[in-house]
């Protein structure tokens, strides 16, 4: 196990550089960079004046001298400085990717709960009318884009229904308190959730379908156990396994979710920071941005492996 | 005592740059950092505030400042000249390198300063602890209303002690100290800034507790906010009331709408003129004849927009005589054909609103065009791309907008000889000439000639299609008592400058 | 699975019938599957004869027939400027349906070559594609599209290319593994000793046998790639004002007033959405009902 | 060993005989929508006295399972109905209560053994879980207490280190073992009825013979009624008081075992034994039951097997035979049972069999010192770090035109090896000769030769067949491969195979799926005949096919073998078949060949003391024969091939085991005559008599 975990860490380097690179190259080739994206009509700036800060930023160098030296600075554990505001990236991302985790965990758990739940009472009463308008429910879940259903719940919660706040991270200005928190949460976290839910619910459906007709919850029945804990012990146990696929599949798809919620929803997590980084061409953060969330995903994946191990002792990694 | 919240939407986040190197968020500023002077809100002069009065005794070439007394910074420490003088020093700095040391251009040294064969501004200098006098390379009559006002006074304690090239990005900018009504309490990067009473302000003490800012990205949820009173003002910094959201704001009892609050924002179809298919006036003339502006500005506006064909958005800077240029298509065909306009080719238009009021002004002129043989290819771009664009020429037409709302000079950049990019290859020395003129006198009447006479030649050439002055709608809370009054009083906004906003004066209804 | 079972189900039907034919008729026979086709066949065809059903074209404006809602001359009404939403639906969908048909026929074709070749080959071959499949999926699709769309300009083709390029590593996998699976079955190692060459092995052995779940995979991803175009249309990287697609006509109804009192210019494209991605769906599973030769084998039979 | 508090708690329970445990009277259920049903039971009935064990045998989807199922609630509803009938437990009908009532019942009153013992438990618990589980829904326990019983269940069945095991997962157990895992799981609640639903069908021969064993002995010791349910006649025959014979959901006959044997009344139990290889008598023609197991989406209103009945008559077609007391104890269902029963037993078919010329014949195939190994890598860097030694050093002939038998226990290596010959796997040492040639590095044209030469049927006949080929291209694919002939001519040579092979031309469009058993395994013999090949591997055909069908395909092997001269190497484990059908055997035991002789001296005088423990194990059907044979039960599982022991591999299984078997691995020695020919054995022991 330690092995497997060790040499998919290795292997991991190679597929990261490959990742930065080519975003590295894309970042360069947006037109424009991040000297013209500061430029406005109000404040016009000469010829020299922009040479000046290019030279500043680095951005006059050959594009494999900037790339080794970004390489440089990630080797020192340094993720470089924003072009836009001088600050450290490290930093900008230390201060903002906990609010981002807050909104994807708790979206990931509630669609996960939430999904997988409404999956196995699909799956037990297969083509009954539960099933058929859960599913076409969760179908219609899957059709209604992020932005869209962002507006819809805020017209609904926070205009009509006056229950929740309708943007932020917490009521501006007040000390922080857990409970206004998770108010201003409810909203975005939903807004993500409800899409994946659906996803959720059509594979747990799928497997536990798959797991019912299984030989051992035969046995199950026949050594006379509640109906319960057959489903439960027995059944979901096993049809969790395939779903953790899919919940690794949808953490990349979640940050680019993050992205459109965070901006709905002014929630200041990093894919509040990565729109704005883009739109100022701040390469360092985008490059940090890449870097965290390809890590961040392939250690959800290292850990998804792990729990696969776990939920199933069949499984051996070596 | 309980003088309550105010809490204001504002749609960037430009604030950890500092002030020295964003060309937004002096709206934030004016309530904790502020400058010698300021723009009245209502337009028409400046407001001394960390000056307390200046003269000029060679007509505009010498400007002695002298400072107000007993001023504090937030942090106890006494306001004085060094502080001036310092702040001076550090925009036209060229290791700080704002865009605003443009501003400080015509200060004796700055040249020697910029090219680094200077280490200061010889121009600046403190005359005692309250008197700062500061000299031009030539008179320039208008230079306090028109320069001076952008320039903000920071602590020299505070900022001093850090090397000019790191200013940009400092903890200070998060933290601010200022001499202004309102204390810099907290910042949360993109959700909000608070800033407390100031009990000792020099106009008096503000009556509000504190405001907060609150940063949005996007319009949407800042309408959401209104709804529900999560927020008090969309002002300016807010980007305005979507037009489209209009009417449903207007039906809510608790809120001001002005529906047209003039933004000073000409708005203009950009011709690259250095491509040949535009280098014939009539066919410039013939786009403009071809959009009907009325029924864009009735209809896809809602009234948000005040025609206009020239470049001015103020009425004194405009000429009484310009051709109207009035919807029709006909007219329009007959100048493509003979300027020889070939249809068949797609145009290059870019443009970079992205809100649905210009998306749907787009749709508008992409149809009004198609029907006269122009057949434009909008591209939406973000500012970096636009730059970049520019830069290289790599475009034919756009939509685009400037704001000038503070004074017509402001308009000189779209214009003058080879003011690349944003003039696009126009080049006319007679308007050259007007323009310097223009600032060669501070009394209006005589400013106006020189500018109607240049609105004129613009009107009638056309670098650019002039389309409308635009309107922004605004919409305040009225619990915040003061804060309509003030915007319903304003002339228009003051593109992007701190005024003197009164707020101190404000406060929330009991 | 016994042979017993398979003795039971009745074989007479006619036997010079193909594979595909059966696969036809099984698929008729799913009723939702045939309800999916109906109506995807439908949205396909009169988004295809779009200029001949409806009236207006998609971008002609009517700017004094602005908002009206739906009607007599304009059936679903029209939007901000006086365009009619019903053609805009018709046309809207050949954008919207191409992006997600075009992006995921690229991103299959990718998928399925990458996956088949690494996992016939396997080894050390397997270990490299493996390791680009990992690249691509860690790859933050949302930032290439941005950065790759501001490079070659934000054109509705462009993102259809990138998302397709972007999407193939999960049916890669999906294609790898079920190729695993298959590669020692008897059948395959079978058509080895024979001596049939691994080319003809891949196409007549594998491919059609690991079709179904990809099939299935494929459609899902369809109605992923439409949603995703609505996501762009957001950040305006989706089709371009005034093209219109469904994503950007949902986008355009982004606002609070339009969501409260002009419901007809987002239930119809939303809907759309929807159908389409129901109906594609319902194929989707026909589909793999339909190619499983076990599931006909019917009951508890896995 | 047996736990005596075990045996403490138990009910008392009343001796075989005095009045039914359970009592199960006309019970019918069927599948799917009305009119599109299966009838899969009609009108089934038998008693069950206490203590008492009996069995229900017949072919596959004869019913059996629905059978048991439907008496535990099992079945799932939809798409299965109970359409008529009760099943009264201890006077309580089973079938009318409600779930709630019925779940006390299962699991404590009755329990079952499932036939396939990895996927009936589940993969992610502790067995020490699923096994206490039971205990603590029905007995209250707590989880400590449950564990005890558990432990003592488990010694009882003989799982060695019990209070270890029960924290381990199902995967971490061999076949053997989890099947007595499930045995202690359905006897933890002391049972008054046990249903075991074919629970050695997965299992090999040598670990069948153990599970038999014990569950006979359990059930005196315990002293419940059991249902064994099984498709092998046979291997019941030994141990039970009564069989049930079914088909087509119906039971045909019931009788006490002996006098099943000794007075057979219905045709469908004659051709069962008839298609039995018999172990007394060699060499005579399997009589296989002609036709196709039945259509059961017909209703029950005739005799299902009249199609396949040499006795039936207009009668049989058309109403369904009641079933007859015919002695005591013994009904049988069966309009003319009377004339069956006078008939004598079917002699089979006399020595048509070929004799094939026994005599010396030069090698087709010499293998010599063939070793596979696969390699197991580890660590970070994937270094090797040991290896499966699938097949450890095996030499062997095949002479032209006879059939050698490769026998063992699963996992031993034959499938390996047989792969090896044909060049689908690489070995790690050693040579293959093929009519004097060596192929290994063959390429182009050479190898084209060889694979047109050499063929191999394979085990699994769904598996090996793909099922979205049409029959004809899938016989056709080795002429298109080999690029024989025309389009024209392969059409006729594919269209002659199917006749030789006994398929109709009409199959010829069909899918796999479309087929029966029987059906897709001729298709796959046919395939391998196609391009002429001298050679055949077989890799055990016939083990997934029923019994019925098993004899129509070893018929036919045996008379390809015949008209076309071919050789066969024939990989298997079942002996009985295995002696019917071969001139020589091969006895593999974990990567070695053991013993090699002719069939007759290796089942006649066994010298491998394994050889001697398999040959035990095959049951008999014959209840007399099987109490008086000594069976020798091997203890312990198959070891594990990455580590085999030292010495002789099979030193830690063997009960003659001495100090140089743990050491030195036996040479080859040759106990042959002139007479019997050639018998190699590679035991230190061999030819000493004590066993
Ligand atoms: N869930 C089901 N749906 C439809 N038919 C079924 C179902 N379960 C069993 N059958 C049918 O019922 C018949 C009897 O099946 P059963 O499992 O009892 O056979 P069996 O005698 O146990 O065979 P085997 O030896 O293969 O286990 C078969 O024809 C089978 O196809
Ligand atoms: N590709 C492989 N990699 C590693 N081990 C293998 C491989 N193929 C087979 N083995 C192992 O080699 C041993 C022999 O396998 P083989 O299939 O030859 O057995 P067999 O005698 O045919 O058994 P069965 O009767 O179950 O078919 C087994 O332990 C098996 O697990
Ligand atoms: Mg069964
Ligand atoms: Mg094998």
């Amino acid at each position: 196990m330690l092995s497997y975990l060790l040499r998919k860490l290795l292997l991991s380097i190679p597929v990261l550089f490959g990742v930065t690179v080519i975003v590295f190259a894309i970042a360069h080739a947006m037109p424009g960079d991040a000297v013209l994206a500061m430029i406005t009509a109000e404040a016009p700036s000469s010829e020299a004046l922009i040479a000046m800060r290019r030279g500043e930023l680095g951005l006059d160098q050959p594009l494999y001298i900037q790339y080794l030296n970004w390489i440089g600075q990630i080797l020192h554990g340094n993720l470089g400085r924003s072009f836009v505001n001088g600050r450290s990236v490290g930093e900008i991302i230390g201060e903002r990717l906990p609010m981002t985790l807050e909104l994807m965990g708790v979206a990931l758990l509630v669609a996960f709960l939430v999904g997988t739940t409404l999956g196995v009472i699909s799956a037990l009463r297969q083509y009954r009318l539960t099933d058929y308008s859960l599913t076409l429910g969760g179908f219609v879940g899957v059709s209604i884009p992020d932005f869209f259903m962002g507006l819809l719940l805020v017209y609904v919660f926070a205009l009509e229904l006056r229950w929740l706040p309708s943007s932020g991270i917490s009521t501006a200005g007040d000390s922080f308190s857990l409970v206004d928190n998770l108010r201003h949460l409810i909203l975005p976290a939903a807004a993500l959730a409800l899409f994946r839910a659906a996803i959720f619910m059509r594979y747990a459906r799928a497997g536990m379908l798959e797991v019912l007709n299984k030989d051992y919850m035969r046995t199950a029945k026949a050594k006379g156990l509640r109906p319960s804990t057959i489903t439960l012990r027995h059944g979901l146990r096993n049809a969790l396994i395939p779903l953790v696929t899919v919940f690794g599949l949808a953490l990349p798809t979640l940050f680019g979710g993050s992205v459109v919620i965070e901006t709905i929803f002014q929630w200041p997590g990093i894919g509040l920071m990565f729109i704005d980084a883009v739109v100022n061409r701040d390469s360092p953060v985008i490059m940090g941005y890449v870097l965290i969330t390809a890590i961040i995903v392939m250690l959800a994946n290292l850990a998804i492996d792990l729990a696969y191990s776990v939920l199933d002792p069949r499984v051996s990694y070596d | 005592a309980d003088g309550g919240t105010f809490r204001s939407a504002m749609r960037t986040g430009c604030i950890e740059m500092g002030t020295l190197h964003t060309t937004c968020g002096h709206r934030l500023d004016e309530t904790v950092l502020q400058g010698l002077v300021h723009i009245k809100w209502t337009g028409d002069g400046v407001q001394p505030m960390l000056a307390e009065s200046w003269k000029t005794p060679d007509g505009g070439k010498t400007y002695v400042f002298s400072l107000r007394h007993g001023v504090k910074w937030h942090d106890g420490t006494p306001f004085t000249a060094n502080d001036v003088v310092f702040s001076l020093n550090l925009y036209a700095n060229p290791k700080v390198n704002s865009p605003w040391s443009q501003k400080l251009s015509a200060v004796a040294g700055y040249k020697a300063f910029q090219d680094g064969s200077a280490s200061s501004l010889v121009g600046v200098k403190a005359l005692d602890d309250m008197t700062v006098q500061v000299e031009l390379d030539s008179a320039k009559p208008l230079w306090v209303q028109l320069q001076l006002i952008a320039i903000s006074i920071f602590p020299e304690h505070i900022l001093g002690k850090v090397a000019p090239g790191d200013i940009k990005g400092n903890a200070f900018w998060v933290n601010r100290v200022g001499t202004g009504p309102f204390i810099w309490k907290k910042y949360e990067s993109d959700q909000y800034v608070e800033v407390d009473r100031n009990p000792d302000y020099f106009l008096g003490a503000p009556k509000l507790d504190r405001i907060i800012y609150q940063i949005y990205k996007d319009v949407p949820p800042i309408i959401a906010a209104l709804e529900t009173q999560e927020v008090d003002a969309m002002s300016y910094e807010g980007g305005g009331v979507p037009i489209s959201e209009l009417a449903r704001l207007q039906k809510l009892d608790y809120l001001t709408v002005l529906p047209k609050f003039s933004a000073g924002l000409p708005t203009y179809l950009q011709f690259n003129l250095e491509n040949k298919r535009f280098a014939d006036v009539r066919v410039r003339q013939a786009m403009l004849y071809a959009i009907d502006r009325r029924a864009i500005i009735e209809t896809v506006k809602q009234g948000a927009g005040e025609l206009s064909n020239t470049l001015f958005p103020q009425d004194w800077a405009r000429a009484k005589d310009l051709e109207p240029y009035d919807y029709n298509p006909d007219k329009a065909r007959q100048l493509l054909s003979e300027a020889g306009w070939d249809g068949s080719q797609p145009v290059d238009f870019i443009y970079y609103y992205s809100d649905q009021m210009n998306v749907d002004t787009v749709t508008a002129i992409q149809s009004y065009l198609a029907a006269v043989g122009v057949n434009i290819q909008p591209r939406l771009l973000d500012p970096a791309a636009i730059n970049q664009t520019y830069a290289d020429g790599s475009f034919q037409m756009g939509f685009f907008a400037n704001g000038m709302g503070l004074d017509p000079s402001l308009g000189s950049p779209v214009v003058v000889c080879g003011a690349k990019p944003l003039s696009m290859g126009y080049c006319n020395p007679k308007v050259d000439e007007l323009f310097n003129k223009g600032l060669e006198s501070a009394d209006r009447a005589v400013r106006a000639e020189s500018y109607q006479e240049a609105s004129r030649i613009l009107n009638k050439e056309l670098p650019k299609a002039w389309l409308w002055n635009e309107v922004r709608p605004l919409a305040f809370n009225n619990h915040i008592v003061g804060l309509a009054q003030h915007f319903k009083e304003q002339p228009l906004v003051i593109f992007n400058h701190p005024v003197y906003n009164e707020v101190e004066k404000w406060e929330v209804a009991k | 699975m016994t042979d017993a079972t398979v003795a039971d189900v009745p074989v007479a039907s006619g036997a010079s019938r193909g594979l595909w034919g059966e696969a036809a008729r099984r698929f008729l026979n799913h009723r939702l599957a045939t309800l999916g086709l109906v109506m995807l066949a439908i949205i396909v065809l009169a988004c295809v004869l779009a200029p001949l059903i409806a009236h207006y074209g998609p971008n002609d404006i009517d700017l004094r027939g602005r908002n009206q809602p739906p009607g007599g001359v304009h059936w679903l009404g029209t939007d901000g400027t006086g365009r009619d939403i019903f053609a805009r639906i018709l046309y809207g969908g050949r954008i919207s349906l191409s992006v997600g048909f075009i992006a995921v026929a690229i991103s299959a074709a990718i998928g399925i070559f990458v996956g088949a070749v690494a996992g016939y080959f396997g080894g050390k071959v397997d270990l490299l594609l493996m390791g680009l499949i990992d690249m691509v999926l860690t790859f933050p699709r949302l930032v290439i599209i941005i950065a790759f769309v501001a490079v070659v300009g934000p054109s509705i083709f462009n993102t259809m290319v990138v998302i397709g390029l972007l999407s193939w590593p999960s049916i890669a996998r999906l294609t790898r593994g079920e190729i695993l699976s298959l590669r020692n079955q008897e059948f395959v190692l079978a058509a080895r000793s024979l001596g049939t060459s691994p080319s003809v092995i891949i196409l007549e052995h594998i491919l059609p046998n690991v079709l179904s779940p990809i099939l299935v995979a494929i459609t899902l991803d369809v109605a992923t790639v439409i949603l995703l175009e609505a996501s762009l249309s957001f950040l305006g990287l989706g089709a371009q004002a005034p093209a219109a697609s469904w994503g950007n006509m949902l986008r355009d109804a982004r606002t609070l007033s339009i969501l409260e009192s002009q419901p007809w210019m987002w239930i119809p494209p939303g809907a759309m959405i929807a159908i389409a991605v129901l109906s594609i769906n319902f194929v989707g599973d026909g589909l793999r009902d339909a190619l499983d030769p076990q599931h006909i084998m019917g009951g508890g039979a896995k | 060993m047996m736990g005596v508090d075990v045996l403490a708690g138990r009910k008392p329970t009343t001796a075989p005989g005095q009045g039914p445990v359970l009592e199960v009277q006309g019970l019918s259920v069927e599948f799917g929508p009305k009119g599109r049903s299966v009838y899969a039971v009609n009108d089934v009935s038998f008693q069950l006295a206490e203590g008492e064990s009996l069995a229900i045998v017949g072919e596959s989807g004869s019913g059996k399972s629905v059978t048991a199922q439907t008496l535990m609630g099992l079945i799932r509803k939809p798409p299965g109905r109970v359409t008529a009938g009760r099943a009264l437990y201890r006077g309580r009908d089973l079938l009318a209560m409600p779930d709630s009532e019925l779940r006390q019942i299962r699991g404590r009153d009755i329990a079952m053994i499932f036939q396939d013992p990895m996927s009936s438990l589940n993969p992610v618990l502790t067995i020490g879980l699923q096994l206490t589980e039971a205990l603590r829904e029905h007995q209250g326990l707590s989880q400590p207490q449950a564990e005890r019983q558990a432990l003592d269940m488990l010694d009882l069945v003989g799982i060695a280190n019990a209070p270890q095991r029960m924290r381990a997962f199902p995967h971490q157990f061999s076949g053997g073992q989890l099947q007595r895992i499930g045995i202690a799981m359905a006897l933890v609640c002391k049972p008054s009825i046990l249903i075991a639903d074919e629970p050695t069908t997965a299992l090999d021969v040598t670990i069948q013979a153990q599970i038999v064993e014990l569950v006979a002995r359990l059930q005196k010791q315990l002293g419940m009624a059991i249902i064994w349910i099984s498709h092998d006649l046979s291997l019941v025959a030994g141990f039970v008081d009564r069989v049930a014979v079914m088909y087509a959901g119906s039971i045909v006959e019931c009788a006490p075992v002996n006098e099943l044997f000794s007075k057979t009344t219905h045709p469908y139990t004659i051709g069962l034994l008839n298609s039995i290889p018999s172990l007394t008598a060699a060499n005579t023609r399997l009589v296989p039951i002609k036709g196709a197991p039945p259509n059961v989406t017909l209703a029950p209103t005739f005799c299902a097997f009249a199609p396949r009945c040499d006795h039936a008559e207009a009668r049989c077609r058309e109403a369904k035979p009641p079933l007859e007391t015919v002695g005591a104890g013994h009904t049988t269902a069966c309009w003319r049972w009377r004339q069956v029963e006078r008939l004598p037993r079917r002699a089979a078919a006399a020595a048509d069999k070929l004799a094939v010329a026994a005599q010396k014949q030069e090698p087709l195939l010499v293998v010599s010192d063939l070793k596979v190994h696969f390699p197991i890598r580890r660590g970070v860097l994937r270094r090797q770090v040991g290896a499966v030694h699938a097949v450890d050093g095996v030499s062997f002939e095949v002479l032209r035109g006879e059939t050698l038998a490769l026998v063992g226990e699963s996992g031993c290596g034959k499938s390996t090896t047989g792969r090896a010959v044909l060049g689908l796997e690489r070995p790690s040492a050693g040579s293959i000769l093929f009519e004097g040639r060596d192929y290994a590095g063959a390429t182009g044209e050479q190898l084209k030769q060889r694979q047109r030469d050499m063929q191999m049927v394979f085990q699994n006949p769904f598996g090996s067949l793909n099922p979205r080929m049409t029959v004809g291209r899938i016989v056709g694919e080795g002429l298109r491969a080999q690029k024989i002939g025309t389009r024209a001519s392969r059409d006729v040579r594919v269209s002659e195979l199917l006749a030789l092979v006994g398929l109709r031309e009409a199959l010829r469009n069909r899918y796999p799926f479309e087929l029966s058993g029987g059906q897709r395994q001729r298709v796959g013999i046919a395939r391998a005949l196609v391009a002429n090949p001298k050679f055949i591997i077989a890799d055990e055909p016939i083990s997934a096919l029923d019994v019925s069908i098993q004899a129509q395909i070893v018929n036919l092997l045996d008379d390809l073998k015949a008209r076309l001269g071919l050789t066969y190497l024939f990989i298997g484990h079942d002996l009985s078949m295995i002696r019917y059908l071969s001139d020589r055997v091969a006895v593999m035991y974990l990567g070695r060949i053991v013993e090699t002789g002719t069939t007759a001296v290796v089942f006649g005088s066994p010298l491998h003391p394994y050889t001697r423990a398999l040959l035990s194990a095959i049951p008999v059907p014959d209840p007399k024969a099987g109490g008086t044979r000594r069976r020798i039960v091997l203890g312990g599982a198959v070891p594990d091939p990455s580590k085999p022991p030292p010495g002789c591999h099979f030193h830690p299984r063997c009960p003659m085991a001495t100090e140089i078997c743990t050491k030195v691995e036996p040479p080859v020695r040759d106990f042959g005559s002139p007479v019997s020919g050639q018998h190699l054995v590679a035991c230190h022991h061999a030819g000493e008599a004590t066993l």
